[in-house]
């Protein structure tokens, strides 16, 4: 727990997960149609649609459009998602018309391993025939990654995720950085923005090397670079981001509330 | 005479989910067990592993507890899928074991995006030979799947992606209702499940109930009695997964086979327990005190 | 109309459009999925439905699957066949999934010309770029002349219809007969019958012309190759088609009825 | 400053039909009014003739009375088709002096299957550039439309076909319902009508009515908001085609129009009366007295 003085919340404890959370959610604008990975992502989006985006579309690969779940789904295609949805369409037509069909404004993904420039790793660890660790893959992820309009990641920072080099290309973010992306000819505009338990972090526009933009309150410059394998650039101006407020946080732990009854068993 | 292709015209046949699972299956066939996080046909899964079926192909784009559990009993040598986690949960335990330690047995995977999985049901469906779509740009995928291959639209020079369509052995599915007839309503998170039937040599689907008439929508995802093998009535056969208008998800019991999976004595004993010296009814006790999910 | 006695009808009267729709409508089974063609083929399914093949599934390609018309459509889309139907899907889907997919077991055509193998002009009379007459084209039957298990067709006979050549092969039947159809790769079976307002023709099983077999009744050779323009192969027994049934005749009437009804203007 | 590409997402405006066409059209675009015998927008297609716009490349599976009107009133120079007829009736014949005698404009056509049609709609949807697809076999469409290539499939060597996407400019589609947001439902014989409105850069689409909230199923063919540029309401727009659950196809009218359009000063004649001094709002007065069409 860190604990801040805080004049607009009502509460001065939060956790770095929530502030990464809620950082995270601020991304978020009413108009966007965001596809939402499970997990911190499926958080963030439903805070920003419980709170400041009331009208975002969310969208999970399980095929509910303009989903408005009450508890968080433990899995992409809990019955509360379709149950809340505008329409439920096929998996097939999810990934064709709606991802490919160029719809989607906002991808939101996790990582197990990222690099500097956005690429991610979630199949391997180790060599892919002979792994250390067998990850789950990249389930909807590549294209994601290729195909909506901009790239959000948010996760947890370590040496072990935050790496030199990923073990694994699952997604492609800018590559080794400036116009790596175009040149494979992928047409949008790839990752923008990481949301860390520590930092907000940016892409810079010319390099596409991601770049401490804001640093959480009570985080340094050290605790950034201590949870990060590479030399973390900052931003000539890094402010702190601004401290969660009362309904954020209200609307994050009531979430969180209402999904723990439902998971428990009866 | 002429002899007359009839097309792939079935007359759907109500049998016990044990019959089914004789009849269709055989050891190294090619097998679907689909649904997309709702709908999974768990009671199939199960009356596949007693029945000790070997070297199957197993294809699914998010195999989890239901692969997990056939891999870990040997049932399989390949596996062809684009996301193998525990939803919200984790890693699958026994293909880990499977994959890194080969435990119990080697199994070979034929790994893909979901995109391009969806793609290859949709293509299969449509008895295409390949599925064309965008994809791949930039994945490492491509370096290690000899089944993924670019070529270029002959109008613009564009490069696409081509992956070989899915065409199942046997299909299983789970959905809501069945008619007198043999017509299938699946309703809610649809997944790929009409693409899994119709790509499929045979199919086998286990519903909730068999009632007279649907009442539903013009639009309703139906699928007519010609397109099916067998029909086998096992009310909760998705559980812990869940049945839209049935029952809910029991995520408890995800949660539960992080611990259950995670060693190989455990698994077993659970295994024998659960499965082995079981048969399909035991679904509707599962399901018999789950909340009802809200239609 | 044709005059003729008739110990199992109580209608000794019936128009040669009425004798070529019964007979056609008894080469369907209950069991058959039918890809109906509009005009004399919809007739002939729906007499089949209505009288002996109750079973039957019949399809039309606005999405209409296993659909029970009480009035025969005008067009392949009314209304009155999507609230009879099993289900309706979209155009895209119906032709990739029912139709390619290899579901349809016969597919029922009409033409505006047909040669001696099976092969259907409805697109151009004179050349296709400079044409006599411009007719409405291919639609669904290009596709389902060579996806469908087999093909039916339905047409009045005249010199302008069955014709020694083609003047365009909208839709490709047996080309010029033995195995041209495999050749091209079409794994289908093909035209397998022809049932017109004088004759039942089938087609050879080695040469694929069609065999005139059954001749309806009070129509003579002679009537048969008036109204044919190549020169006609009659089978070694040839056969009177059994003539209408009470019930046959019943159930098409009062269908023109119900549908002349509906069309009238109000 | 990063420029986002920001996706297709529109904000879906609700204005009269009249502005609607007057903003998204101009003179040369390839459009399409799409309506497989149910909904087809006939009110947008009156308002198109009615401000004269011309050069135009229509684009529709099965252009009937509506392009036949607009053909007649020197509209397009260009038809991308697969079955030009009065359905049930017989032939276009403002369609046939076009393409016969010139008459009022020459018209350039491209002719296609109804397979080949209803793939490049799903291809165009997915953005594709190109649809695969088997068709074509044996059928001499390919050697007068030099859109239709074959390639082979780098799996199995199977021969395909591959036609270009459609992609029209604009689309016009007609749909039961808009909720107060926007979001639009078509029920019953969907066409391709959900796949015009996502494969176009811009789209028009007209309903009988807006309303609160949809009850519906929950796998209907809704359009989203965000995917549509313009909603006019108005009411019985698809006479003298039909609107489930509103009204009945007027099949005498399209009796009627073999008539009308057979003669050049009576088709003129029709025109001017009939649309040239009409507005949107006759059309609800059109349907006013016909058959309900059951739900």
């Amino acid at each position: 727990m860190i604990a801040v003085m805080n004049n607009y919340s009502e509460r001065n404890e939060f956790t770095s997960y929530e502030m990464m959370t809620i950082a995270a959610s601020r991304m978020l604008k009413s108009d966007d149609v965001c596809f939402v990975g499970i997990g911190a992502p499926s958080a963030a989006c439903n805070v920003a649609r419980l709170s400041h985006a009331p009208d975002i579309t969310l969208i999970y690969e399980s095929g509910t459009i303009g989903t408005a779940p009450d508890i968080l789904p433990l899995s992409i295609g809990d019955g509360e998602l379709c149950d809340t949805a505008l329409t439920t369409v096929s998996v097939p037509e999810m990934f064709r018309y709606w991802l490919q069909g160029g719809h989607v404004t906002i991808g939101f993904l996790g990582a197990a391993q990222i690099d500097k420039f956005g690429n991610i790793n979630t199949t391997i660890i180790g060599d892919y025939h002979n792994p250390k660790i067998r990850l789950p893959g990249g389930g909807g992820a590549p294209e994601i990654a290729s195909q909506a309009g901009q790239i959000f990641v948010t996760m947890k920072q370590s040496l072990r995720s935050m790496v030199p080099k990923i073990d694994f290309f699952t997604s492609y973010g800018h590559g080794n950085g400036y116009n790596d992306r175009q040149k494979l000819g992928i047409k949008t505009t790839g990752p923008t923005a990481l949301i860390t338990d520590l930092a907000i972090w940016k892409s810079h526009p010319e390099t596409k090397e991601f770049i401490v933009t804001n640093l959480h309150p009570g985080v340094s410059k050290e605790d950034v670079q201590k949870n990060c394998g590479w030399e973390v650039t900052f931003g000539e101006l890094v402010t702190t981001t601004p401290l969660p407020s009362a309904i954020e946080l209200d609307v994050l732990r009531e979430l969180h509330r209402r999904t723990n009854a439902s998971h428990r068993r009866l | 005479m002429i002899l007359f292709w009839q097309g792939l015209v079935k007359l759907a046949k109500f049998v016990s989910l044990q019959d089914a699972v004789l009849d269709v299956m055989t050891d190294g066939l090619c097998v679907a067990l689909e649904g997309f996080t709702h709908l999974i046909p768990h009671a199939s899964a199960h009356e596949i592993i007693r029945k000790g079926f070997k070297n199957l192909t197993l294809v699914r784009m998010t195999p989890d507890i239901i692969y997990d559990q056939m891999i870990g009993m040997g049932c399989a040598s390949k596996l062809i899928f684009s996301y193998a986690g525990n939803p919200g949960v984790g890693l699958l335990r026994r293909l880990r074991d499977a994959v890194e330690n080969q435990w119990p047995v080697p199994l070979e995977i034929e790994e893909h995006s979901h995109a391009a999985m969806a793609n290859a049901y949709e293509a299969g469906a449509a008895s295409m030979p390949c599925a064309l779509f965008k994809g791949y740009l930039g994945a490492e995928l491509r370096q290690v799947n000899p089944n993924i291959k670019m070529i270029f639209c002959p109008f613009t020079g564009e490069e696409l992606a081509v992956v070989p369509s899915i065409r199942p052995d046997v299909s299983f599915i789970h959905a809501q209702k069945a008619d007198r007839k043999g017509n299938v309503l699946i309703e809610g998170i649809i997944g790929v499940q009409k693409e899994a039937v119709l790509s499929a040599a045979k199919s086998v689907v286990t519903v909730e109930e068999i009632i007279e008439d649907f009442e539903t929508h013009p639009n309703a995802v139906i699928l007519p009695h010609w397109t099916i093998d067998y029909i086998a009535e096992v009310p909760g056969a998705a559980h812990p997964s869940y049945a839209q208008g049935y029952y809910a998800r029991d995520n408890a019991a995800y949660k539960e086979w992080d611990t259950i999976s995670a060693n190989r004595e455990l698994y077993l004993k659970w295994m024998a327990e659960h499965v082995m010296q079981q048969t399909p009814d035991v679904f509707a006790e599962r399901v018999r005190f789950t909340n009802p999910q809200s239609k």
